[in-house]
Protein backbone atom coordinates (compact mmCIF):
# COMPACT_ATOMS: atom_id res chain seq x y z
CA UNK A 1 0.00 0.00 0.00
CA UNK A 2 1.34 3.22 -1.12
CA UNK A 3 1.40 6.55 1.23
CA UNK A 4 -2.14 7.89 1.54
CA UNK A 5 -2.52 11.36 1.80
CA UNK A 6 -5.05 14.17 2.39
CA UNK A 7 -4.68 18.28 2.79
CA UNK A 8 -6.95 19.78 5.48
CA UNK A 9 -6.72 23.74 5.49
CA UNK A 10 -8.58 26.30 7.63
CA UNK A 11 -8.50 29.93 7.48
CA UNK A 12 -6.55 31.87 10.61
CA UNK A 13 -9.43 32.02 12.90
CA UNK A 14 -9.53 29.71 15.97
CA UNK A 15 -13.44 28.85 15.54
CA UNK A 16 -12.10 26.55 12.46
CA UNK A 17 -9.60 24.52 15.31
CA UNK A 18 -11.86 22.29 16.30
CA UNK A 19 -13.36 20.76 13.27
CA UNK A 20 -9.19 19.88 12.14
CA UNK A 21 -9.39 18.34 15.38
CA UNK A 22 -11.88 16.38 15.19
CA UNK A 23 -11.20 15.03 11.77
CA UNK A 24 -7.84 14.53 12.72
CA UNK A 25 -8.98 12.57 15.88
CA UNK A 26 -11.26 10.13 14.13
CA UNK A 27 -8.70 9.39 11.47
CA UNK A 28 -6.17 8.60 13.98
CA UNK A 29 -9.05 5.89 15.55
CA UNK A 30 -9.56 4.71 11.82
CA UNK A 31 -6.01 4.00 12.08
CA UNK A 32 -5.99 1.85 14.85
CA UNK A 33 -4.81 4.13 17.53
CA UNK A 34 -6.32 4.11 20.81
CA UNK A 35 -9.17 6.59 22.65
CA UNK A 36 -5.89 7.79 24.17
CA UNK A 37 -3.33 8.38 21.54
CA UNK A 38 -6.01 9.68 19.48
CA UNK A 39 -7.00 12.20 21.77
CA UNK A 40 -3.24 13.01 22.13
CA UNK A 41 -2.53 13.63 18.36
CA UNK A 42 -5.49 15.44 18.26
CA UNK A 43 -4.52 17.84 20.91
CA UNK A 44 -0.66 18.03 19.38
CA UNK A 45 -2.38 19.12 16.04
CA UNK A 46 -5.02 21.34 17.71
CA UNK A 47 -2.04 23.00 19.76
CA UNK A 48 0.30 23.65 16.51
CA UNK A 49 -2.65 25.12 14.19
CA UNK A 50 -3.61 27.43 17.72
CA UNK A 51 0.32 28.51 17.47
CA UNK A 52 0.03 29.12 14.07
CA UNK A 53 -2.71 31.14 14.54
CA UNK A 54 -2.32 32.96 17.64
CA UNK A 55 1.43 33.78 16.52
CA UNK A 56 2.37 33.51 12.93
CA UNK A 57 -0.30 35.30 12.38
CA UNK A 58 -0.32 37.34 15.69
CA UNK A 59 -4.45 36.51 15.39
CA UNK A 60 -5.52 38.33 11.76
CA UNK A 61 -7.56 36.32 10.01
CA UNK A 62 -8.04 35.76 6.27
CA UNK A 63 -4.69 34.19 6.51
CA UNK A 64 -4.42 30.03 5.89
CA UNK A 65 -3.33 27.29 8.11
CA UNK A 66 -2.80 23.88 6.48
CA UNK A 67 -2.71 20.31 7.98
CA UNK A 68 -1.41 17.71 5.75
CA UNK A 69 -1.84 14.18 6.60
CA UNK A 70 0.23 10.97 5.00
CA UNK A 71 0.31 7.43 5.89
CA UNK A 72 2.62 4.98 5.27
CA UNK A 73 5.45 2.85 5.86
CA UNK A 74 4.80 2.47 9.33
CA UNK A 75 4.11 6.28 10.07
CA UNK A 76 1.61 8.80 10.78
CA UNK A 77 3.08 11.97 9.57
CA UNK A 78 0.97 15.27 10.08
CA UNK A 79 2.62 18.53 8.86
CA UNK A 80 1.12 22.25 9.99
CA UNK A 81 1.77 24.96 7.37
CA UNK A 82 1.67 28.29 7.64
CA UNK A 83 2.67 31.69 6.00
CA UNK A 84 3.42 33.65 8.99
CA UNK A 85 6.08 34.68 11.16
CA UNK A 86 8.01 31.98 11.77
CA UNK A 87 8.69 30.71 15.09
CA UNK A 88 12.36 31.72 17.02
CA UNK A 89 14.62 29.11 16.46
CA UNK A 90 15.02 28.58 19.93
CA UNK A 91 11.60 28.03 21.43
CA UNK A 92 11.41 24.38 19.72
CA UNK A 93 14.60 23.30 21.29
CA UNK A 94 13.70 24.28 24.94
CA UNK A 95 11.59 22.58 27.20
CA UNK A 96 9.27 24.46 28.83
CA UNK A 97 10.55 24.31 32.41
CA UNK A 98 12.75 27.80 32.11
CA UNK A 99 9.84 29.31 29.63
CA UNK A 100 8.41 30.99 33.03
CA UNK A 101 9.32 32.51 36.25
CA UNK A 102 5.83 32.26 37.23
CA UNK A 103 5.05 29.23 38.80
CA UNK A 104 1.76 28.29 37.41
CA UNK A 105 1.63 30.38 34.20
CA UNK A 106 -1.50 30.65 32.15
CA UNK A 107 0.54 29.47 28.94
CA UNK A 108 3.54 28.47 27.33
CA UNK A 109 2.52 24.80 27.24
CA UNK A 110 1.94 24.05 24.18
CA UNK A 111 5.17 22.71 22.59
CA UNK A 112 5.83 20.65 25.45
CA UNK A 113 3.28 18.67 24.96
CA UNK A 114 3.44 18.08 21.30
CA UNK A 115 6.92 17.12 22.08
CA UNK A 116 6.00 14.78 24.68
CA UNK A 117 3.39 12.95 23.04
CA UNK A 118 4.69 12.66 19.33
CA UNK A 119 7.78 10.47 17.94
CA UNK A 120 9.23 13.29 16.25
CA UNK A 121 8.81 17.05 16.26
CA UNK A 122 10.74 19.25 13.09
CA UNK A 123 10.17 22.54 12.32
CA UNK A 124 11.10 24.05 9.06
CA UNK A 125 11.20 27.48 7.71
CA UNK A 126 11.62 28.61 4.49
CA UNK A 127 9.10 29.89 2.32
CA UNK A 128 6.46 28.49 4.32
CA UNK A 129 6.76 27.36 8.00
CA UNK A 130 5.85 23.59 8.61
CA UNK A 131 6.10 21.82 11.52
CA UNK A 132 6.31 18.17 10.77
CA UNK A 133 4.97 15.64 13.44
CA UNK A 134 5.35 12.19 13.26
CA UNK A 135 3.65 9.13 15.19
CA UNK A 136 4.28 5.68 14.87
CA UNK A 137 1.60 3.79 13.19
CA UNK A 138 -0.09 1.38 15.91
CA UNK A 139 1.00 -2.63 14.90
CA UNK A 140 -1.64 -4.43 13.90
CA UNK B 1 -20.42 28.52 27.35
CA UNK B 2 -23.30 26.64 28.62
CA UNK B 3 -23.02 25.45 32.57
CA UNK B 4 -25.37 24.01 35.18
CA UNK B 5 -24.67 25.38 38.39
CA UNK B 6 -25.77 23.75 42.27
CA UNK B 7 -24.58 24.58 45.85
CA UNK B 8 -23.94 21.75 47.86
CA UNK B 9 -23.41 23.25 51.27
CA UNK B 10 -20.48 25.57 51.04
CA UNK B 11 -19.42 24.71 47.78
CA UNK B 12 -20.52 25.90 43.91
CA UNK B 13 -20.97 22.94 41.68
CA UNK B 14 -20.81 24.05 38.10
CA UNK B 15 -21.10 21.20 35.25
CA UNK B 16 -20.02 22.50 32.54
CA UNK B 17 -22.11 21.79 29.18
CA UNK B 18 -19.70 21.34 26.31
CA UNK B 19 -17.83 18.92 25.02
CA UNK B 20 -14.64 21.13 23.92
CA UNK B 21 -12.77 23.50 25.76
CA UNK B 22 -10.55 24.96 23.96
CA UNK B 23 -8.82 28.18 22.86
CA UNK B 24 -12.04 29.68 21.27
CA UNK B 25 -13.92 29.14 24.23
CA UNK B 26 -10.92 29.74 26.49
CA UNK B 27 -12.04 33.21 27.25
CA UNK B 28 -15.55 32.46 27.67
CA UNK B 29 -15.04 29.93 29.92
CA UNK B 30 -12.87 32.23 32.26
CA UNK B 31 -15.19 34.98 32.11
CA UNK B 32 -18.32 32.94 33.05
CA UNK B 33 -16.44 30.86 36.12
CA UNK B 34 -14.89 34.28 36.96
CA UNK B 35 -18.39 35.69 37.74
CA UNK B 36 -19.03 32.78 40.44
CA UNK B 37 -15.41 33.64 42.10
CA UNK B 38 -16.23 37.75 41.76
CA UNK B 39 -19.50 36.88 43.13
CA UNK B 40 -17.60 35.34 46.74
CA UNK B 41 -17.83 31.86 45.52
CA UNK B 42 -14.57 30.50 46.78
CA UNK B 43 -14.95 26.77 47.22
CA UNK B 44 -15.73 26.06 43.60
CA UNK B 45 -16.02 21.95 42.14
CA UNK B 46 -15.82 21.89 38.43
CA UNK B 47 -17.74 19.14 36.94
CA UNK B 48 -15.37 17.93 33.28
CA UNK B 49 -17.43 15.10 32.41
CA UNK B 50 -19.20 16.55 29.75
CA UNK B 51 -15.51 17.22 27.93
CA UNK B 52 -14.39 15.00 25.64
CA UNK B 53 -11.54 17.55 24.29
CA UNK B 54 -9.53 20.24 26.01
CA UNK B 55 -6.51 22.31 25.49
CA UNK B 56 -3.42 23.40 26.55
CA UNK B 57 -5.31 27.11 26.32
CA UNK B 58 -8.86 25.75 28.01
CA UNK B 59 -6.30 24.59 30.76
CA UNK B 60 -4.98 27.91 30.98
CA UNK B 61 -8.24 29.53 31.50
CA UNK B 62 -8.65 26.89 34.33
CA UNK B 63 -5.36 27.92 35.91
CA UNK B 64 -6.08 31.92 35.71
CA UNK B 65 -9.67 30.61 37.92
CA UNK B 66 -7.39 29.11 40.61
CA UNK B 67 -5.35 31.83 40.88
CA UNK B 68 -8.66 34.45 40.96
CA UNK B 69 -9.71 32.17 43.85
CA UNK B 70 -6.17 32.25 45.37
CA UNK B 71 -5.86 31.74 49.06
CA UNK B 72 -9.30 32.31 49.90
CA UNK B 73 -10.46 29.44 49.03
CA UNK B 74 -9.99 25.82 46.22
CA UNK B 75 -11.09 24.59 43.24
CA UNK B 76 -11.63 21.03 42.37
CA UNK B 77 -12.21 18.75 39.28
CA UNK B 78 -14.75 15.77 39.12
CA UNK B 79 -15.41 13.42 36.40
CA UNK B 80 -12.87 14.04 33.49
CA UNK B 81 -12.36 11.43 30.97
CA UNK B 82 -9.10 9.84 31.30
CA UNK B 83 -8.38 11.51 28.11
CA UNK B 84 -8.77 14.66 29.27
CA UNK B 85 -6.74 13.95 32.36
CA UNK B 86 -3.58 13.52 30.41
CA UNK B 87 -3.45 16.66 29.77
CA UNK B 88 -3.02 17.87 33.32
CA UNK B 89 -0.45 14.51 33.37
CA UNK B 90 1.46 16.08 30.60
CA UNK B 91 1.63 19.43 31.67
CA UNK B 92 1.97 18.38 35.26
CA UNK B 93 -0.98 20.58 36.37
CA UNK B 94 -2.13 16.68 38.15
CA UNK B 95 0.12 18.38 41.07
CA UNK B 96 -2.26 21.55 40.78
CA UNK B 97 -5.60 20.92 40.35
CA UNK B 98 -6.84 18.11 42.36
CA UNK B 99 -9.20 15.93 40.53
CA UNK B 100 -11.86 13.19 41.63
CA UNK B 101 -13.66 10.29 39.61
CA UNK B 102 -17.13 11.58 41.02
CA UNK B 103 -18.69 15.17 42.72
CA UNK B 104 -19.25 13.90 45.92
CA UNK B 105 -15.60 13.45 46.35
CA UNK B 106 -15.16 16.37 44.63
CA UNK B 107 -17.53 18.50 47.04
CA UNK B 108 -15.84 16.06 50.36
CA UNK B 109 -12.21 17.42 49.32
CA UNK B 110 -13.49 21.09 49.73
CA UNK B 111 -15.67 20.22 53.21
CA UNK B 112 -13.76 21.75 56.65
CA UNK B 113 -12.71 18.34 57.92
CA UNK B 114 -10.49 17.58 54.60
CA UNK B 115 -8.71 20.87 54.76
CA UNK B 116 -7.02 19.47 57.97
CA UNK B 117 -5.70 17.08 55.36
CA UNK B 118 -4.75 19.09 52.78
CA UNK C 1 -22.42 30.65 16.26
CA UNK C 2 -20.82 31.50 12.93
CA UNK C 3 -20.43 29.44 9.95
CA UNK C 4 -17.41 26.61 10.42
CA UNK C 5 -15.19 25.78 7.66
CA UNK C 6 -12.98 23.44 6.76
CA UNK C 7 -11.25 22.51 3.66
CA UNK C 8 -9.87 19.06 2.60
CA UNK C 9 -8.25 17.99 -0.58
CA UNK C 10 -6.46 15.43 -2.54
CA UNK C 11 -4.72 14.08 -5.26
CA UNK C 12 -6.81 12.60 -8.33
CA UNK C 13 -6.24 9.01 -6.82
CA UNK C 14 -8.87 6.56 -5.84
CA UNK C 15 -6.18 5.69 -3.44
CA UNK C 16 -6.54 8.89 -1.13
CA UNK C 17 -10.75 8.68 -1.47
CA UNK C 18 -11.10 6.85 1.63
CA UNK C 19 -9.51 9.42 3.77
CA UNK C 20 -12.27 11.88 2.52
CA UNK C 21 -14.84 9.28 3.43
CA UNK C 22 -13.87 8.36 6.98
CA UNK C 23 -13.13 11.90 8.04
CA UNK C 24 -16.26 13.32 6.25
CA UNK C 25 -18.19 10.25 8.28
CA UNK C 26 -16.34 11.23 11.29
CA UNK C 27 -17.22 14.79 11.39
CA UNK C 28 -20.96 13.80 10.52
CA UNK C 29 -21.01 11.94 13.66
CA UNK C 30 -19.75 14.22 15.57
CA UNK C 31 -22.83 16.50 14.17
CA UNK C 32 -24.70 14.72 15.67
CA UNK C 33 -26.21 12.49 12.77
CA UNK C 34 -27.27 8.95 13.21
CA UNK C 35 -25.19 6.16 11.86
CA UNK C 36 -27.47 5.80 8.63
CA UNK C 37 -27.22 9.64 7.78
CA UNK C 38 -23.47 9.49 7.99
CA UNK C 39 -23.08 6.55 6.33
CA UNK C 40 -25.02 8.17 3.65
CA UNK C 41 -23.07 11.24 3.59
CA UNK C 42 -19.95 9.76 3.48
CA UNK C 43 -21.48 7.32 0.36
CA UNK C 44 -22.67 10.92 -1.23
CA UNK C 45 -18.95 12.39 -1.01
CA UNK C 46 -17.21 9.54 -2.16
CA UNK C 47 -19.53 9.03 -5.31
CA UNK C 48 -18.76 12.96 -6.22
CA UNK C 49 -15.03 12.55 -5.77
CA UNK C 50 -14.96 9.41 -7.44
CA UNK C 51 -17.05 10.93 -10.34
CA UNK C 52 -14.24 13.86 -10.29
CA UNK C 53 -11.32 11.58 -10.34
CA UNK C 54 -12.97 9.12 -12.96
CA UNK C 55 -15.02 11.40 -15.23
CA UNK C 56 -13.77 14.71 -15.04
CA UNK C 57 -9.54 14.17 -14.69
CA UNK C 58 -10.15 10.89 -16.71
CA UNK C 59 -8.11 8.99 -14.08
CA UNK C 60 -5.13 11.13 -14.60
CA UNK C 61 -3.03 11.81 -11.44
CA UNK C 62 -1.38 14.65 -10.02
CA UNK C 63 -4.69 16.88 -9.91
CA UNK C 64 -6.61 17.95 -7.39
CA UNK C 65 -9.96 17.26 -5.48
CA UNK C 66 -11.42 19.53 -3.24
CA UNK C 67 -14.23 18.92 -0.61
CA UNK C 68 -15.24 22.08 1.17
CA UNK C 69 -17.23 21.23 4.18
CA UNK C 70 -19.22 23.91 5.81
CA UNK C 71 -21.81 24.11 9.00
CA UNK C 72 -24.06 26.71 9.85
CA UNK C 73 -27.66 28.20 9.20
CA UNK C 74 -29.00 24.35 10.24
CA UNK C 75 -27.08 22.91 7.15
CA UNK C 76 -24.00 20.78 6.41
CA UNK C 77 -22.69 22.13 3.09
CA UNK C 78 -20.14 19.88 1.18
CA UNK C 79 -19.01 21.23 -1.81
CA UNK C 80 -17.17 18.76 -4.24
CA UNK C 81 -14.84 20.35 -6.62
CA UNK C 82 -12.77 19.88 -9.67
CA UNK C 83 -10.99 22.01 -12.70
CA UNK C 84 -11.63 18.99 -15.35
CA UNK C 85 -14.06 18.11 -18.31
CA UNK C 86 -17.35 19.57 -16.57
CA UNK C 87 -20.31 16.71 -15.92
CA UNK C 88 -22.31 17.12 -19.49
CA UNK C 89 -25.79 19.66 -18.36
CA UNK C 90 -27.99 16.48 -18.93
CA UNK C 91 -26.19 13.99 -17.09
CA UNK C 92 -27.53 15.40 -13.02
CA UNK C 93 -31.08 16.47 -14.35
CA UNK C 94 -32.30 12.89 -15.55
CA UNK C 95 -32.94 9.88 -13.30
CA UNK C 96 -30.76 6.34 -13.72
CA UNK C 97 -33.56 5.04 -15.20
CA UNK C 98 -33.46 6.11 -18.24
CA UNK C 99 -29.20 5.44 -18.28
CA UNK C 100 -29.13 2.34 -19.29
CA UNK C 101 -30.82 -0.52 -21.46
CA UNK C 102 -29.36 -3.42 -19.62
CA UNK C 103 -30.44 -4.34 -16.41
CA UNK C 104 -28.39 -4.56 -14.16
CA UNK C 105 -25.43 -2.51 -15.41
CA UNK C 106 -22.24 -2.77 -13.12
CA UNK C 107 -22.11 1.47 -12.95
CA UNK C 108 -24.05 4.48 -13.43
CA UNK C 109 -25.68 4.54 -10.13
CA UNK C 110 -23.31 7.14 -8.34
CA UNK C 111 -25.33 10.74 -9.27
CA UNK C 112 -29.01 9.05 -8.51
CA UNK C 113 -27.79 8.17 -4.77
CA UNK C 114 -26.27 11.50 -3.97
CA UNK C 115 -29.68 12.45 -5.04
CA UNK C 116 -31.55 10.43 -2.63
CA UNK C 117 -29.44 10.68 0.05
CA UNK C 118 -29.26 14.81 -0.15
CA UNK C 119 -31.61 17.32 0.90
CA UNK C 120 -30.46 19.49 -2.30
CA UNK C 121 -27.54 18.64 -5.11
CA UNK C 122 -26.19 21.86 -7.23
CA UNK C 123 -23.68 22.02 -9.90
CA UNK C 124 -21.76 25.10 -11.20
CA UNK C 125 -19.48 25.41 -14.34
CA UNK C 126 -17.26 28.10 -14.14
CA UNK C 127 -13.41 28.33 -14.08
CA UNK C 128 -14.16 25.31 -11.53
CA UNK C 129 -16.54 22.30 -11.60
CA UNK C 130 -18.54 23.08 -8.12
CA UNK C 131 -20.92 20.33 -7.18
CA UNK C 132 -22.90 21.53 -4.01
CA UNK C 133 -24.19 18.91 -1.58
CA UNK C 134 -26.53 20.25 1.43
CA UNK C 135 -28.00 18.16 4.34
CA UNK C 136 -30.00 19.51 7.10
CA UNK C 137 -28.16 19.62 10.12
CA UNK C 138 -29.92 17.00 12.86
CA UNK C 139 -32.59 18.72 15.01
CA UNK C 140 -31.26 18.63 18.82
CA UNK D 1 -8.20 -8.41 -1.08
CA UNK D 2 -8.18 -10.30 2.15
CA UNK D 3 -10.74 -12.78 1.88
CA UNK D 4 -10.82 -16.44 4.08
CA UNK D 5 -13.16 -18.84 2.03
CA UNK D 6 -14.83 -21.92 3.92
CA UNK D 7 -16.56 -24.89 1.97
CA UNK D 8 -20.30 -25.84 3.06
CA UNK D 9 -21.47 -28.77 1.42
CA UNK D 10 -21.81 -26.98 -2.35
CA UNK D 11 -21.51 -23.82 -1.28
CA UNK D 12 -18.22 -21.74 -1.05
CA UNK D 13 -18.79 -18.94 1.49
CA UNK D 14 -16.11 -16.23 0.76
CA UNK D 15 -15.75 -13.95 4.14
CA UNK D 16 -14.50 -10.49 3.19
CA UNK D 17 -12.03 -9.34 5.50
CA UNK D 18 -11.69 -5.92 4.39
CA UNK D 19 -13.57 -2.49 6.17
CA UNK D 20 -13.96 -0.62 2.91
CA UNK D 21 -15.25 -1.61 -1.08
CA UNK D 22 -14.45 1.45 -2.99
CA UNK D 23 -13.96 1.89 -6.52
CA UNK D 24 -10.36 1.54 -5.97
CA UNK D 25 -10.39 -1.90 -4.80
CA UNK D 26 -13.74 -3.13 -7.01
CA UNK D 27 -11.10 -4.25 -9.49
CA UNK D 28 -8.80 -6.51 -7.08
CA UNK D 29 -12.08 -7.75 -5.33
CA UNK D 30 -14.11 -8.63 -8.87
CA UNK D 31 -10.97 -10.43 -9.64
CA UNK D 32 -10.30 -12.37 -6.71
CA UNK D 33 -14.07 -13.52 -6.41
CA UNK D 34 -14.17 -13.56 -9.87
CA UNK D 35 -11.03 -16.56 -9.75
CA UNK D 36 -14.03 -18.97 -7.70
CA UNK D 37 -16.17 -18.48 -10.42
CA UNK D 38 -14.01 -19.30 -13.07
CA UNK D 39 -12.77 -22.39 -11.29
CA UNK D 40 -16.30 -23.55 -11.20
CA UNK D 41 -17.97 -22.32 -8.20
CA UNK D 42 -21.25 -21.31 -9.10
CA UNK D 43 -23.44 -21.58 -5.36
CA UNK D 44 -21.06 -18.61 -3.20
CA UNK D 45 -22.28 -17.00 -0.50
CA UNK D 46 -20.16 -13.04 0.52
CA UNK D 47 -19.69 -12.60 4.13
CA UNK D 48 -19.91 -9.34 4.35
CA UNK D 49 -19.84 -8.90 8.00
CA UNK D 50 -16.42 -6.75 8.08
CA UNK D 51 -17.08 -3.97 5.65
CA UNK D 52 -18.61 -0.51 6.85
CA UNK D 53 -18.29 1.10 3.50
CA UNK D 54 -19.39 0.40 0.46
CA UNK D 55 -20.12 2.78 -2.71
CA UNK D 56 -21.53 2.33 -6.25
CA UNK D 57 -18.44 0.77 -7.81
CA UNK D 58 -18.03 -1.83 -5.17
CA UNK D 59 -21.68 -2.63 -5.59
CA UNK D 60 -20.95 -2.57 -9.51
CA UNK D 61 -18.33 -5.41 -8.77
CA UNK D 62 -20.51 -7.58 -6.86
CA UNK D 63 -23.32 -7.19 -9.81
CA UNK D 64 -20.19 -8.65 -12.81
CA UNK D 65 -19.53 -11.27 -10.14
CA UNK D 66 -23.35 -12.26 -10.30
CA UNK D 67 -23.06 -11.66 -13.97
CA UNK D 68 -20.51 -14.22 -14.56
CA UNK D 69 -22.40 -16.48 -12.17
CA UNK D 70 -25.44 -16.20 -14.24
CA UNK D 71 -27.40 -19.02 -14.85
CA UNK D 72 -25.67 -21.35 -13.97
CA UNK D 73 -25.68 -20.78 -9.86
CA UNK D 74 -26.51 -18.31 -7.55
CA UNK D 75 -24.95 -15.95 -4.84
CA UNK D 76 -25.95 -14.74 -0.99
CA UNK D 77 -24.70 -12.16 0.81
CA UNK D 78 -24.67 -12.18 4.33
CA UNK D 79 -24.16 -10.43 7.57
CA UNK D 80 -24.25 -6.71 5.77
CA UNK D 81 -24.19 -3.92 8.53
CA UNK D 82 -27.48 -2.05 8.25
CA UNK D 83 -25.26 1.32 6.38
CA UNK D 84 -24.32 -0.94 4.17
CA UNK D 85 -27.51 -2.46 3.07
CA UNK D 86 -29.02 0.76 2.74
CA UNK D 87 -26.63 1.23 -0.87
CA UNK D 88 -28.42 -2.33 -1.53
CA UNK D 89 -31.83 -0.27 -0.94
CA UNK D 90 -31.19 3.06 -2.78
CA UNK D 91 -29.83 1.64 -5.69
CA UNK D 92 -32.84 -1.12 -6.08
CA UNK D 93 -30.16 -4.54 -5.96
CA UNK D 94 -31.98 -5.50 -3.13
CA UNK D 95 -34.11 -6.81 -5.17
CA UNK D 96 -31.43 -8.46 -6.88
CA UNK D 97 -28.80 -9.73 -4.32
CA UNK D 98 -30.58 -11.81 -1.98
CA UNK D 99 -29.11 -10.79 1.66
CA UNK D 100 -29.25 -12.61 5.13
CA UNK D 101 -28.41 -11.77 8.57
CA UNK D 102 -26.28 -14.95 8.50
CA UNK D 103 -24.27 -16.70 6.52
CA UNK D 104 -26.14 -19.81 7.43
CA UNK D 105 -29.18 -18.67 6.22
CA UNK D 106 -27.59 -17.36 3.38
CA UNK D 107 -26.16 -20.82 2.22
CA UNK D 108 -29.46 -22.53 3.46
CA UNK D 109 -31.05 -20.00 0.84
CA UNK D 110 -28.30 -21.69 -2.34
CA UNK D 111 -29.67 -25.46 -1.11
CA UNK D 112 -31.25 -27.65 -3.50
CA UNK D 113 -34.48 -27.27 -1.74
CA UNK D 114 -35.03 -24.24 -1.67
CA UNK D 115 -34.52 -23.72 -5.66
CA UNK D 116 -38.57 -24.77 -5.48
CA UNK D 117 -39.25 -21.75 -3.75
CA UNK D 118 -37.07 -19.35 -5.02
N1 LIG E 1 3.92 28.95 15.10
C1 LIG E 1 4.60 29.84 15.86
N2 LIG E 1 5.07 30.95 15.32
C2 LIG E 1 5.73 31.86 16.05
N3 LIG E 1 5.99 31.70 17.37
C3 LIG E 1 5.56 30.61 17.98
C4 LIG E 1 4.84 29.62 17.25
N4 LIG E 1 4.54 28.63 18.12
C5 LIG E 1 5.03 28.99 19.29
N5 LIG E 1 5.66 30.17 19.24
C6 LIG E 1 6.31 30.88 20.37
O1 LIG E 1 6.64 29.91 21.36
C7 LIG E 1 5.98 30.21 22.60
C8 LIG E 1 5.56 28.92 23.30
O2 LIG E 1 4.51 28.31 22.58
P1 LIG E 1 3.56 27.26 23.28
O3 LIG E 1 4.41 26.30 24.04
O4 LIG E 1 2.70 26.67 22.24
O5 LIG E 1 2.70 28.09 24.31
P2 LIG E 1 1.64 29.27 24.10
O6 LIG E 1 1.17 29.21 22.71
O7 LIG E 1 0.58 28.97 25.10
O8 LIG E 1 2.39 30.54 24.43
C9 LIG E 1 4.84 31.11 22.22
O9 LIG E 1 4.43 31.94 23.27
C10 LIG E 1 5.41 31.88 21.04
O10 LIG E 1 6.19 32.95 21.49
N1 LIG F 1 -17.70 14.89 -12.35
C1 LIG F 1 -18.11 14.45 -13.58
N2 LIG F 1 -17.55 14.97 -14.68
C2 LIG F 1 -17.91 14.55 -15.90
N3 LIG F 1 -18.86 13.62 -16.12
C3 LIG F 1 -19.47 13.06 -15.07
C4 LIG F 1 -19.13 13.46 -13.75
N4 LIG F 1 -19.90 12.75 -12.90
C5 LIG F 1 -20.66 11.95 -13.65
N5 LIG F 1 -20.42 12.12 -14.95
C6 LIG F 1 -21.10 11.41 -16.07
O1 LIG F 1 -22.35 10.92 -15.58
C7 LIG F 1 -22.40 9.50 -15.69
C8 LIG F 1 -23.16 8.91 -14.51
O2 LIG F 1 -22.40 9.07 -13.32
P1 LIG F 1 -22.68 8.16 -12.06
O3 LIG F 1 -24.15 8.12 -11.83
O4 LIG F 1 -21.86 8.67 -10.93
O5 LIG F 1 -22.22 6.70 -12.44
P2 LIG F 1 -20.79 6.12 -12.86
O6 LIG F 1 -19.77 7.06 -12.34
O7 LIG F 1 -20.76 4.80 -12.19
O8 LIG F 1 -20.81 6.02 -14.34
C9 LIG F 1 -20.97 9.05 -15.76
O9 LIG F 1 -20.80 7.82 -16.41
C10 LIG F 1 -20.32 10.21 -16.53
O10 LIG F 1 -20.52 10.06 -17.91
Amino acid sequence: MSTQRVHLSIESKLDHVSLIGVLVRALATQLGYGNMDSFQIELAVVEAVNNSIEHSYLGEPNKKVDVSLAIGEGNFVLTIADDGIPMPSKVLAESDESASSDDFPEGGRGLDIIRQVMDSVTYERGSRNSLHLIKRLPSH
Amino acid sequence: MKTETNRVGQTTVIKLLERRLGADKAGEFKAEIGKYVEAGETKIVLDLAELSFMDSSGLGALVSVLKMIGKRGDLTIAGTQATVQTLFRLTRMDKVFRSFPTVSEAVQALTPQDTLKG
